[in-house]
């Protein structure tokens, strides 16, 4: 699947620029990404067929190539004839309908089947709520109706605009899960609009900067998130400061863990840590079975480290409750404005970032292509494709 | 405070409530009763029904001129004892003519008689003849003229005999029963007027509402041949 | 009772023809801005400011002969628009329109556009979002517009009187009626037939006004 | 023109005072539900289906001698309330009253509560919140509400005739005057006298609206 | 300051029972926190005047007692008469009024002043806003209006419904700050609901929990931040899985560290850390000197450590970048859901907790009372009263 955007959007004093190609290998997550008023909200609904712009909005899949927009030809396919759904930001629940209804406006239109329906709703835990009116829905409830009524519209691209600002965590993340499933299950691609850098690790395959550029909104490229973490000049590195590594040969435990190979080298991953630690502290207290059944599955797992849970040795620790020790050499040093240091490893083929106090750069020494040991604490791991 | 007007002044202003017909006759009438007496007048027109009606709700009129004789005398019968007002509070002061008036001169081809049955003449308008002198007068007419009752179905109503001439001069319909007043500078080939054997009298009768000097002053005045000269100069027969 | 039939007759279909009318220009004026809109909003309210009778007059000469109506008439013979059932029509409609047009108008101002958005995208089209979103949602005001013009039909005779021709069984309606039975002091029966019009009037508001407040209840107020 | 002047003074009057009672009716009307709540909204409509001439009769005896209307003109030594300018007054408010309430209870049912909790917490009374949040917002209500309720009194004149009783200076009103002279067969007149009543409504209302224009854009709309 | 919440209010089919004091020792912020739809926002509605519960709200300050509701006597304040300012989770900025005018309205039925308002305006960055229609603005940008409306209203008591949640990283770190200083400049006590545990993290001083209870809902006593974090029972536990460590005699070093007591250890937290690491990996670029320096003026710090940034040994590393060791004995070992284990370590009379992986345990082979090693990682700072 391939999105096309070619175009410009006036609006008042604000301008927005696309010039880009947003594609989707398999169907997932894409995270569009920028700072506050930057105008993600404006490019989603250009995309949707809500805004006029002037240019050129194409998408092809399976050799089908549509024009959505193409301003030269005079042509501009209505919202409603594009195969897109829209979560938008403030909801817009229909307040003369109520939740069961909203939901029903959408399947009636839609070739989602019973299953979907049953499924949707108890995924986002909707089934107490379907013959309560929106006005007595509470914020999280009313953002969670928003998002299946989007969900059972069952488009062929799914736009989502912050869509779980106040969802609590538990909720975020059954929620974040589900996505994966349709990403899986329906096929179905995403573009998705967070500020949450959680949601960023967990979901994104791609990330979509916009950026400000004389006074312009400009819509960068799409990158893998692999990538962006490792690159220094990426707006999101200071944000991110995580870094992606490939396992393979995975190998489920008799101890409760899970085996798998970086390069050459052993890590082994508590079970509970399966897809449940997103990217920060926060871990949640229930494993999802089913979900790691298909994780294991698939021979390669995505581990996805921040900086900060890898700590330097000059030797391998034996006497730690740190599990996992890579060894590496130091392939980038750099001082961050904060005045810490992120030290690039390369562990084989692949790289590793660790963000440690100048009090231990000095105190280790740490020079160009030194062999070192990160010790690794948090690791968050995704299915990876 | 409209009732407390002074009784001390020669000088009075007095209101005059007259049926919409009458009303330019009226204003014909204000300038010579102004410069014989001392008196001033204010013209307050409506249609008969409504000014009895207003009346018998005690408004500030001191003249009632009805385009009947029926709603004076009951108005009389209701009012004389409480205002004291003598049988000669009433008086007919003129006696309404009616004419047939169409867009196109009758003719020996077409007489009145065959405009009222015949298709040519698609549509006839009238005055109502359950609230119009006129409307009744007309509806006796045609009666009178004709025994065909064809001209049911094509005759359109005015509420009033004003509206029945608007139908006429709107070009809506092709002619019409109206009042003479109305169409006094008209073409008289257009106007054939009625034989007056064949309606009722229509006698407007005038009713004094209270025994003020000016009202009494403008009754005398009604009366006089002055007056009388200029309603019949508008059209009007007198009693 | 001819009279009452025909009169619920012209304010039905007056009503009707009403809603059609100003729904499009409601929206059009709601949804829009254009230089000189402002006149055409001072246009459409202009008829109230005459009094009735005199619109009625106008409009005798504007549907008689030498008018435009008199042109259309002349398409199946006639030669007047005037003291037909359809020239009652017009001028109902013409004189009701701004009572219709302006709830209508702020009706789908408050709305916006954002619900039509959010239909279009969950692939609801123009017409189909109408239907099941935008009218929904403007009943309230559709309500007020139907009651206002529907009872200013009933009550409105002046420009009937005028361009009807008060033919019975054709033209005469209810108002028309009593009106004749007060000027000729026939006070009884206008008591009985005006009792009947409130009564009739008062059921028929009761229940639309009872319908759109369980309809309030569910809805978006 | 004394017409013309007094039929300004009663359009302006009859608007100032049914703004002052719809206001609270409408908003009572918007924010509460309650048993019969749709009797209440009926009553309001109705005096809309009585024609004109027939209202004008009925008020005329309730104004009168014999009605409430002489009672409270007795405190003052007068017999009747009829004839006089407040007697027109009286009329004008009770027979525009529905244009006025339904467009402000619409809109203040689409507005909400919202706003007005927000104000509260802000430190706002009702008073003013009501002044600086829901008056503002309600604009394009009160716009409707008082060009429907101005053009209404501008144009009504079936209700003025009966209970002011064309008094020359006193109660007779513009709209009686044009329909006077086209009864008299003044054409010229009337022809004039309408213009002038309608350029004057015109330039009244695309002011009106030419204000609201701008009011939209910065507005809620 | 006192909030005294002893009432019961019921719609529909949801009920709320609050029996509860609210107490604030110096100004700072409370969280509300409860799971989506259990009644965090009515809870609030019925704080500020826009619900009618059956009950006692007052309200204590300095020797002022004032009823705010007392059902049995009649009486309940109009909501603007009492002194509570609520931000409202969908904003609900007044559409008539541009970015500035709905500023002013607040702004001029309060006492703040000038400077207030410039500095208010600054730290939310509305400036370039200002002249901007309502309906221009972006998710983010509105919320931060209505924020900046709420304050400029200068409450005695300031409630905040989620207001950070549609705003990027960046900006929620600078108005999190902002709220602190208000806490303390303004002497401004301030409930928040939020979602978002690194808010929590970075501004709770109580957590007010809501939890349903027989189909109800249940306001629970406030208890410190501190104390939740290390008790298993709460429901936070599982969420937060940090603790809190007070540290003394703080002294700003040579080396670009900061030095501190925990009991008679010392700590070395690197500068970048201080005010800038909330609870997870995403650490901000900047530091704030301003701020940096109210934190070392005082002598206290609140140090917010993750279970997972701490790392257990048997034995002191010396060649590893991770600074800072504490010693402590185990006081407490638990299995959490997920098979991994809890281990509360006594450090002084301190408590800190570190999770490690059932591998780790076995083979430290970790028993109760045993003195190990805590190796800490990450850090959040806080300035302590
Ligand atoms: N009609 C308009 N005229 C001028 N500027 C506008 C208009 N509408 C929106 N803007 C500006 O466009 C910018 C982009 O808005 P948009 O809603 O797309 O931002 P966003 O990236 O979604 O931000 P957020 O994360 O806060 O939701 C904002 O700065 C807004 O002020
Ligand atoms: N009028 C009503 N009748 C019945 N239930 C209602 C009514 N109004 C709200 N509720 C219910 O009350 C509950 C509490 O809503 P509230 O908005 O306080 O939740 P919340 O804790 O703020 O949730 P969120 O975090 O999602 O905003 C919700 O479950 C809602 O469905
Ligand atoms: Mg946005
Ligand atoms: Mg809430």
């Amino acid at each position: 699947m391939n999105l096309e955007l070619t175009f410009s959007l006036k609006k008042g004093r604000f301008q927005l620029n696309a010039n880009t190609q947003i594609h989707w290998q398999q169907p997932s997550t894409h995270v569009i990404f920028g700072k506050s008023g930057i105008g993600k909200s404006h490019l989603l609904r250009c995309i949707c067929g809500l805004e006029n712009p002037t240019g050129v909005i194409s998408w092809h899949e399976d050799h089908n190539h549509v024009h959505w927009l193409d301003s030269e030809r005079r042509m501009n396919m209505a919202c409603h004839l594009r195969p897109v759904t829209m979560v938008f930001q403030d909801n817009q629940l229909f307040s003369h309908l109520n939740v069961e209804e909203n939901l029903r406006f959408a399947f009636d239109r839609a070739t989602a089947n019973e299953h979907d329906w049953q499924h949707c709703i108890d995924a986002l835990k909707l089934r107490d709520l379907l013959s309560h009116q929106v006005q007595q829905l509470s914020g999280g409830q009313a953002q969670r109706v928003a998002l299946a009524r989007a969900i059972l519209s069952k488009p062929k691209l799914l736009i989502l605009d912050e869509p779980l600002a106040s969802l609590d965590w538990q909720s975020k993340q059954d929620v974040m899960d589900y996505i994966k499933r349709l990403n899986h299950e329906w096929q179905l691609p995403v573009l998705y609009v967070t500020h949450d850098i959680h949601e960023v690790l967990t979901l994104a395959d791609q990330v979509i900067m916009l950026h400000d550029k004389n006074a312009m909104t400009q819509v960068q490229t799409p990158r893998p998130l692999i990538d962006i973490l490792q690159d220094e000049n990426h707006p999101f590195y200071g944000l991110g400061k995580s870094s992606i590594l490939i396992a393979h040969n995975t190998q489920h435990q008799q101890d409760g863990l899970l085996h798998c190979q970086v390069g050459e080298q052993l890590m082994r991953l508590p079970i509970a840590q399966i897809s449940d630690k997103g990217a920060s502290l926060s871990s949640k207290e229930h494993t999802h079975p089913t979900n790691l059944k298909t994780v294991a599955e698939e021979n390669k797992l995505r581990l996805c480290i921040a900086a900060n849970d890898v700590s330097l040795a000059l030797s391998e620790a034996k006497d730690s409750s740190i599990v996992n020790t890579l060894q590496g050499k130091v392939s980038r040093i750099e001082q961050t404005t904060s005045g810490q240091y992120l030290i690039q490893l390369k562990v084989d083929d692949q790289y590793l970032l660790s963000e440690i106090s100048a009090y231990s750069f000095k105190r280790l020494n740490i020079e160009m292509w030194q062999p070192l040991f990160a010790q690794i604490k948090g690791v968050a791991l995704q299915r990876c494709r | 405070a409209m009732f407390a007007r002074s009784h001390l002044s020669h000088a009075d202003t007095i209101n005059v409530a007259v049926a919409a017909n009458f009303k330019q006759t009226l204003q014909a009438l204000k300038t010579p009763f102004e410069k014989t007496t001392p008196h001033r007048i204010k013209i307050i027109s409506a249609s008969t029904g409504q000014l009895l009606q207003q009346i018998s709700q005690h408004a500030p009129f001191d003249i009632f001129l009805a385009a009947n004789t029926a709603h004076p005398q009951l108005l009389w019968q209701h009012i004389h004892e409480s205002r004291d007002l003598g049988l000669d509070a009433l008086a007919v002061y003129a006696k309404g003519r009616l004419v047939f008036f169409s867009r196109t001169p009758l003719s020996e081809a077409v007489s009145l008689e065959q405009a009222l049955t015949n298709k040519m003449f698609t549509r006839i308008s009238m005055a109502n003849p359950k609230l119009a002198p006129y409307g009744l007068a007309a509806q006796q007419s045609i009666e009178c003229l004709t025994s065909d009752t064809y001209w049911r179905e094509k005759s359109v109503i005015g509420q009033n005999v004003a509206q029945a001439f608007q139908f006429i001069d709107s070009n809506n319909v092709d002619g019409g029963f109206v009042a003479l007043s109305q169409v006094l500078n008209k073409d008289p080939g257009n106007i054939s007027v009625i034989d007056e054997a064949c309606y009722d009298d229509i006698n407007q009768m005038a009713l004094r509402l209270n025994n003020q000097p000016a009202s009494l002053a403008f009754m005398t005045f009604l009366q006089s041949t002055a007056a009388q000269h200029i309603i019949r100069q508008n059209g009007y027969h007198l009693p | 009772m001819d009279a009452l039939l025909l009169t619920l007759k012209l304010a039905f279909f007056s009503t009707v023809i009403l809603i059609i009318i100003a729904t499009p220009l409601a929206w059009f004026l709601a949804h829009n801005t254009f230089k000189g809109k402002f006149l055409l909003e001072a246009i459409i309210a202009l008829p109230l400011v005459l009094p009735p009778t005199v619109l009625g007059f106008y409009l005798l000469i504007a549907l008689g002969p030498n008018g435009p109506g008199g042109f259309i008439a002349q398409l199946w013979g006639d030669r007047t628009l005037a003291f037909s059932f359809s020239g009652l029509l017009i001028g109902s409609v013409i004189y009701s329109l701004p009572f219709v047009v302006q709830p209508l108008q702020n009706g789908f101002s408050l709305i916006g556009k954002k619900p039509l958005e959010v239909a279009y995208t969950l692939n609801a089209s123009f017409k189909d979002a109408w239907r099941t979103i935008i009218f929904p949602l403007a009943k309230p005001a559709y309500i007020s517009a139907a009651t206002l013009g529907f009872a200013h039909t009933l009550g409105e005779f002046g420009v009937v009187l005028m361009i009807g021709g008060n033919i019975p069984g054709e033209t005469q309606v209810i108002s028309i009626k009593i009106f004749e039975q007060v000027e000729a002091l026939q006070y009884q029966d206008a008591h009985v037939l005006s009792a009947i019009l409130l009564g009739l009037s008062f059921l028929m508001l009761t229940a639309i006004y009872a319908t759109r407040k369980s309809a309030n209840k569910t809805g978006m107020l």
